[in-house]
C-alpha cells in the first residue's frame, strides 16, 4: 500500500499594495508632450552629449544634471529583437498579447538610448532583421493617457528588404 | 582590507521546486546549522548575523526580523542587505567588511529564497520603472533573447552553442547532490525544449528553486586556530549599472560594460594578467545560457567573439582547463537571494577540495566568482587557498 | 579605536507630507547634489562607494535601489542597500571605512510615505504564518507595547502626551520639520484615539523626504574639513519577532546595542556624559521607553525623566531638540535624520534648536515593529 | 527648452499584487491540523531553556536548540496587554472598532497576539482571564481562532 502523504498546511495571502507613483519632473514632461503633442522628447547630457530616453535627472555616466531637451524623430532603426512565444502584457489593452509576436529594441533617430516595444510585423525571421527601419505608431490623441502605452507599437517602414547577409539564420518558425 | 578574512565554514540546503515541509525560517536554518557544523562552531561564538533577501520576492517586509530564531540573530548585531540577484555576494562583502574592520571576529552570512512562496512573475515585473516598461511585464526573457540573437549575429555562433551550455550545466548538476535540475540531457534535448523567446528555450533559462546558503567568515587568527582549510577572500568588487541603459545585450556595444569594468578592477587589485591561468575555477552567475558565453569574454577568459568556441571545445567543462560552474550553476539552481552566495560557497568548496562529486580534477588554488542582478549589476569575489 | 571615521557633511530635504512633483530618484538627488556641493567633493574623484537605505515595499519597486542608481553614483561603481532603519547605514558605512576597503562613502536614505498606505506596507512585516492575517500594523503593535509599558511602570497618558508637546514645540525651531506647533497635553489627549492608548497626535505623520551623509576615514576627513564629527561608537542588536515573545515593556536589544556602542565610545556614565540624544519617537511613548533603554534613566523612569525637564531643549540631556520623528520624518530615513541632526548639534550648527555645546551626541534607530532591532551610534567632537 | 513650470505634477495609481503562498512546514502543519481538526492549541517545548513557545518553532531563539516536542497549551490564558483599534484597513479581517490583545496561554511562556471580543472595553483589563472562541469552519490558518473572550 502506498504511504499516505502527510498533509502540509499552506497559508495563501495576497500581498496587494496600492501606490500613487509620482512620475517626477522629467518623466512628467516626457509623458505630457507624448500625450498632448505626440512628441517624443529625450534629454541630452551637457558633458558627454548622450541623448537619453526616457529623460532623467542625472547622466549616470557623468554624474551631472541633464537639462537640454531634444525632440526625437518618430523613426528609427531596429537594433535588436526577439520573437516571443510566451504571453506578454500588451500595454495597449492590459491583456496578454497573443504569442508569437515580435518584441524589438529601436534606436530612434537622434537618440543614444533605445526604446523597447512591440513590433507590428508577422513573427517570422524572414520579415524582421537588425537594421530594419521602423516608425513609432501612437494611439489617437483622444485615447492617450500619459503612459508608455500611448505608443501602440513600432511599425516597419514600407519598401524594405532583409539584407542578404542576415538571411542565413535558420528560421525556427514552423 | 585591514585584516585578512577567511571563509571558515559554510552550508547549503538541497534545492528543489517544492519545500512544503519547512517554512522560510526553517529552510534557512538548515543551511545555517550545516555552516556551523562545518566550522565546528556554536551560534554563541558568532559575533554578527547578516541576512540577504529582497523583501518583495516573498512579500515579507522585515524578513531578517522574522528569522531571528532560525538565523541565530536573536540578541546579536546584524543587518539586512538587499541588492537584487547580487545580494548573496553583497552580503559576503558586508561580512568581509565586518571582519576586516577589526570589530567582529566571526560573522555569519545568510542568504535564502523560497521562490514557491512568492509571486515571482508579478515581482519581476516590478523591477521595471512604474511608468517605463512595467506594463510590459515578462520582458526579462526577452532581454536575454536579444542578447542571444545579437551575439549570434555579431560572432556567428549558433543556437547549438547555447544548448551546449544548457547541457554542461545540467550534467554538472547531476554530480552535485544539492543541485536542483539534475537533468541527463543532450544538445538535441536542449534544442527541442519549448521556445520561450527566440533563441531562448526552456532549457536556456534558470529554474525557480527553493534553498538557502550560509557562510561563516572570520579573521586570520580565528581562521588559523579553528579551521583546517580556511579559504581566503582576496578581493571583492562591485559594479552596478544605470537604470535604463542595458547595453550588455548588444554584443558589439562600444560603451563600458559593468561586467568588464568590474573584472578589470578586481584583476588590477590582484595583479592578474591572464585570468584563465590565474584562476583554477570559476563560479559565475548565469541566469540564461547566453550570459555564460558572454561572461567568458567579459572575464577575459578568451577574446571577444570567441566565448562560444570555449564551450564548443569543452574548455570550460568540469575536467577542462578553465572549469566554469562545476556545481551546475544558476542554470541548475536558482534560489535568487541565495544564488550569488552559492557561487562563493561552491568556489570555496572547490578550493578546499570538498566539492565531492563535482570537484574539478586538478589542484585548485584560486577561484573567481561573479554575481548578477538588478539592472545589469555585478559583484565579484576572488578566493584563494593560501595568503601568498 | 585607533582608526577613526568621521561624518564630513550632511544634507536633508525639507520634509513634507507630500512631494507629488518628484520621483523618489529626483527627491534623492536633491540631497546628494547638496551634500557634494557643501563638502566640495566630486563623485568620481572622491566617493569610493555609496550605500542607500529604503525598502522595496515602501518604494513600490522591486530591488528599489535601481531607482537611485543613477543619482547616487552607482553606475559602474559600488552601491549597496541596507533595508533597515537609516542608523544602520551609518554603522555599516563606518564598518566599510574601518575595513580599509573605502576612504569616503556616500550614504543616502529616502522614502515617500505619501505614495502608499503605511498600514498595508507594515502589515507585511508580520510573519505570514501566525500573525499577518490578523491585520496587525506598526500602529496597532505599538499600541500593545504602549499599553503594556504604561501598565507595568505606571507611565501616564499625560507623560506620553507631553513628549508630543515638547517635540512639536522643538520642531518650530527646525527648518526641516513640517509638523509643529504649540500643543498642550490636553490638545494631544483630545485628538482622536487611533489605537488606544495612542492618539492621532502621538504618531509620527506620513512624510516624504531624503537625507544624505558623507563618511570619511580620518585622513580623508582632515583633508575635507577642519572640524569633522567623529563616529565614536556604534552597535546594533536583534530582538524577538513575535509580539508575544517578549515583555514589550522591556528593551533587551536596545540595552545591548547601547552598552556596546558606549563601550566602544568610552562613555562610562551615559547620564553624565551625553549632551544630546536624537532618537526615533515613531510614537510618543517610544521616546520614554527608548530613553530607558539608552540608560539615560532607570527602568520605568522614562516618564519621570521627562517630567524633570531634563530632556527639554535646554535641559540636562535634551532629547530630540529637532522635534524627532513626530515633527515629520519618513520611515527608513528616520535614523539617518537622527544622525544628521546629532551631527549638526556636535558642530554647533543646529541653529535655533542648538542645545548648547555638545561633545557627545547619541543616536538611536529601530527597525520593525515595537523595536525588533535597535541601532545606536555615538558621535562626538574628539 | 520649455519651462518645467508648465507641467502639473503627474501621478499614476497602480497596485503591486502578489499572490503568495506561505508554507507552515512540518511543525506549523501539526499546529494547524490540531487546531482545525481537534480545536487544540499546540506549543513547543525547549528542554534546555525549559520554556514552552507559541507559535511553535523548530529552533529556540535563546539557546539555538532544535525543538520537536510539541505540547498542548491553553486553551485559557491571561491577558498581557490590549488595544482598541479605531481605524479600518483592507488588511484587517474585521471592521473597526475591534480589540487586539496578547494572551499568555496557560502552560506557555510566550503570548499569542489575537482579537479580544465579547467584552465591554471599559471592563477589559490586563490580567483578565480569557478563553478562545473557535471558528465554526476552520481552514488551517490563524483565523481558526476567531477571538478570545473573558471567562
Amino acid at each position: 500500500m502506498a504511504k499516505k502523504e502527510k498533509e502540509l498546511i499552506s497559508v495563501p495571502i495576497t500581498v496587494d499594495v496600492p501606490y500613487r507613483f509620482a512620475a517626477g519632473k522629467y518623466m512628467t514632461k516626457f509623458l505630457m508632450e507624448l500625450k498632448n503633442n505626440g512628441k517624443i522628447l529625450a534629454i541630452k547630457c551637457p558633458k558627454c552629449g548622450r541623448v537619453q530616453l526616457p529623460p532623467r535627472i542625472v547622466c549616470a555616466a557623468c554624474h551631472v544634471k541633464n537639462d537640454e531637451w531634444v525632440e526625437l524623430s518618430n523613426e528609427g532603426t531596429l537594433v535588436g529583437f526577439t520573437i516571443m512565444y510566451i504571453p506578454l502584457t500588451d500595454p495597449t489593452t492590459g491583456k496578454p498579447h497573443k504569442p508569437p509576436f515580435v518584441y524589438g529594441s529601436v534606436r530612434l533617430d537622434g537618440a543614444t538610448s533605445v526604446l523597447d516595444h512591440l513590433v507590428n510585423i508577422e513573427p517570422t525571421m524572414d520579415k524582421v532583421w537588425v537594421g530594419m527601419r521602423c516608425k513609432v505608431v501612437l494611439r489617437p490623441q483622444k485615447d492617450r493617457i500619459g503612459d508608455l502605452s500611448d505608443i501602440r507599437y513600432l511599425e516597419p517602414l514600407p519598401g524594405q528588404k532583409k539584407p542578404r547577409e542576415q538571411r542565413s539564420y535558420k528560421d525556427k518558425e514552423q | 582590507m585591514k585584516r585578512n578574512v577567511a571563509i571558515i565554514g559554510g552550508g547549503q540546503t538541497y534545492h528543489a521546486a517544492r519545500r512544503h515541509d519547512v517554512n522560510q525560517v526553517e529552510m534557512t536554518n538548515e543551511a545555517i546549522r550545516r555552516a556551523l557544523d562545518d566550522a565546528q562552531m556554536t551560534i554563541d561564538e558568532i559575533d554578527a548575523v547578516l541576512v540577504s533577501n529582497m523583501e518583495f520576492f516573498e512579500g515579507t517586509h522585515m524578513t531578517d526580523c522574522w528569522m531571528v530564531d532560525g538565523s541565530g540573530a536573536y540578541g546579536k548585531p546584524g543587518l539586512k542587505i538587499t541588492t537584487g540577484g547580487t545580494v548573496g555576494a553583497t552580503t559576503v562583502c558586508a561580512g568581509a567588511h565586518h571582519v576586516a574592520s577589526g570589530l567582529f571576529d566571526k560573522v555569519l552570512c545568510v542568504a535564502f529564497e523560497k521562490q514557491e512562496e512568492g509571486d515571482t512573475g508579478a515581482i519581476l515585473s516590478g523591477v521595471a520603472h512604474p511608468l517605463w516598461g512595467r506594463s510590459m511585464a515578462g520582458a526579462a526573457v526577452g532581454y536575454f533573447a536579444m542578447m542571444g540573437s545579437s551575439y549570434m549575429a555579431a560572432w556567428g555562433a549558433k543556437e547549438e552553442h547555447s544548448a551546449m551550455v544548457a547541457v554542461k550545466a545540467r550534467q554538472n548538476a547531476r554530480k552535485n547532490k544539492y543541485a536542483h535540475l539534475k537533468l541527463d540531457i543532450t544538445i538535441e534535448d536542449a534544442l527541442n525544449s519549448r521556445m520561450l523567446s527566440w533563441p531562448i528555450r526552456m532549457l536556456d533559462m534558470c529554474p525557480a528553486s527553493n534553498g538557502a546558503c550560509a557562510m561563516i567568515l572570520a579573521d586570520e587568527k580565528t581562521a588559523k586556530d579553528r579551521c583546517k582549510k580556511p579559504v581566503w577572500i582576496r578581493a571583492m568588487e562591485t559594479a552596478h549599472n544605470e537604470q535604463f541603459e542595458l547595453d550588455w545585450r548588444d554584443a558589439k556595444t562600444k560603451r563600458p560594460i559593468f561586467s568588464k569594468v568590474c573584472a578589470s578592477r578586481i584583476y588590477k587589485k590582484l595583479g592578474v594578467k591572464n585570468p584563465a591561468k590565474y584562476f583554477d575555477v570559476f563560479e559565475i552567475y548565469e541566469p540564461a545560457t547566453w550570459t555564460e558565453i558572454v561572461w567568458y569574454e567579459d572575464l577575459g577568459l578568451c577574446k571577444p567573439g570567441e566565448g562560444f568556441r570555449l564551450i564548443e571545445k569543452g574548455m570550460t567543462n568540469i575536467d577542462g582547463p578553465i572549469p566554469v560552474n562545476p556545481s551546475g550553476g544558476v542554470l541548475s539552481t536558482n534560489c535568487i537571494g541565495a544564488s550569488a552566495m552559492l557561487r562563493v560557497w561552491e568556489a570555496a568548496l572547490q578550493i578546499r577540495g570538498d566539492a565531492g562529486g563535482h570537484q574539478v580534477p586538478k589542484d585548485v588554488n584560486r577561484a573567481l566568482t561573479t554575481a548578477y542582478g538588478g539592472t545589469n549589476w555585478a559583484v565579484m569575489t576572488a578566493l584563494s587557498k593560501t595568503l601568498d | 579605536m585607533s582608526d577613526r571615521v568621521a561624518i564630513v557633511g550632511i544634507a536633508q530635504t525639507k520634509f513634507a507630507s507630500k512631494r507629488a512633483e518628484v520621483s523618489y530618484g529626483e527627491l534623492s538627488y536633491e540631497v546628494i547634489e547638496q551634500v557634494l556641493k557643501d563638502t566640495g567633493l566630486v563623485m568620481e574623484r572622491d566617493i569610493d562607494n555609496s550605500i542607500s537605505c529604503s525598502h522595496d515595499i515602501w518604494d513600490g519597486q522591486t530591488i528599489s535601489d535601481i531607482g537611485i542608481t543613477d543619482v547616487i553614483g552607482g553606475h559602474l561603481r559600488n552601491e549597496e542597500k541596507v533595508a533597515m532603519d537609516g542608523t544602520n547605514m551609518v554603522l555599516y558605512g563606518a564598518i566599510g571605512i574601518l575595513s580599509g576597503e573605502f576612504e569616503c562613502s556616500l550614504l543616502m536614505a529616502h522614502t515617500k510615505m505619501s505614495q502608499t498606505n503605511r498600514n498595508i506596507v507594515n502589515n507585511d512585516a508580520f510573519d505570514p504564518i501566525y500573525s499577518r492575517l490578523l491585520g496587525f500594523d506598526y500602529t496597532s503593535a505599538a499600541a500593545l507595547q504602549a499599553k503594556r509599558y504604561m501598565y507595568k511602570y505606571g507611565i501616564t497618558q499625560e507623560q506620553c502626551a507631553k513628549v508630543v508637546s515638547k517635540n512639536l514645540a522643538n520642531a518650530r525651531l527646525n527648518p526641516s520639520a513640517h509638523n509643529m506647533g504649540e500643543y498642550s497635553v490636553g490638545d494631544v489627549l483630545s485628538s482622536p484615539v487611533v489605537a488606544s492608548p495612542i492618539h492621532e497626535l502621538e504618531i509620527a505623520p506620513d512624510t516624504d523626504g531624503a537625507v544624505a551623509m558623507i563618511l570619511a576615514s580620518e585622513k580623508k576627513a582632515k583633508e575635507i574639513t577642519d572640524n569633522p564629527v567623529w563616529i565614536l561608537g556604534f552597535s546594533n542588536c536583534y530582538d524577538a519577532h513575535y509580539l508575544g515573545d517578549r515583555d514589550l515593556a522591556d528593551y533587551m536589544s536596545l540595552h545591548k546595542a547601547a552598552r556596546k556602542a558606549y563601550n566602544m565610545a568610552g562613555v562610562k556614565n551615559p547620564r553624565r556624559e551625553i549632551d544630546v540624544v536624537e532618537l526615533c519617537d515613531a510614537f510618543s511613548y517610544q521616546e520614554l521607553l527608548w530613553s530607558e533603554g539608552l540608560g539615560l534613566c532607570g527602568q520605568g523612569e522614562g516618564g519621570r525623566l521627562l517630567d524633570s525637564g531634563a530632556t527639554a531643549l535646554k535641559g540636562k540631556i535634551p532629547i530630540n531638540p529637532s522635534g524627532g520623528l513626530l515633527s515629520g520624518v519618513p520611515e527608513n530615513v528616520a535614523g539617518l535624520n537622527r544622525a544628521a541632526e546629532a551631527y549638526l548639534q556636535v558642530k554647533g550648527e543646529a541653529g535655533e534648536h542648538q542645545v548648547g555645546d555638545v561633545r557627545i551626541a547619541v543616536v538611536q534607530g529601530h527597525s520593525g515593529f515595537c523595536g525588533q532591532h535597535h541601532c545606536v551610534v555615538v558621535l562626538g567632537k574628539e | 527648452m520649455t519651462e518645467d513650470k508648465a507641467y502639473e505634477p503627474f501621478e499614476v495609481d497602480q497596485h503591486i499584487t502578489a499572490n503568495s503562498t506561505y508554507y507552515a512546514g512540518d511543525m506549523g502543519s501539526r499546529f494547524y491540523i490540531a487546531l482545525r481538526d481537534k480545536r487544540k492549541i499546540l506549543g513547543v517545548r525547549c528542554p534546555k531553556c525549559n520554556k514552552v513557545y507559541w507559535p511553535p518553532r523548530s529552533t529556540c531563539g535563546i539557546c539555538f536548540s532544535k525543538l520537536s516536542e510539541m505540547v498542548e497549551i491553553g486553551p485559557c490564558g491571561t491577558l498581557e496587554t490590549f488595544t482598541l483599534v479605531t481605524y479600518s484597513e483592507p488588511v484587517h479581517p474585521r471592521k473597526a472598532p475591534f480589540i487586539y490583545g496578547i494572551v499568555k496561554l496557560d502552560g506557555a511562556d510566550t503570548g499569542m497576539a489575537h482579537f479580544i471580543d465579547e467584552v465591554d472595553f471599559s471592563k477589559i483589563h490586563i490580567g483578565m482571564r480569557v478563553r478562545p472562541v473557535f471558528a465554526k469552519e476552520r481552514k488551517g490558518n490563524i483565523l481558526d481562532i476567531q477571538y478570545f473572550k473573558p471567562i
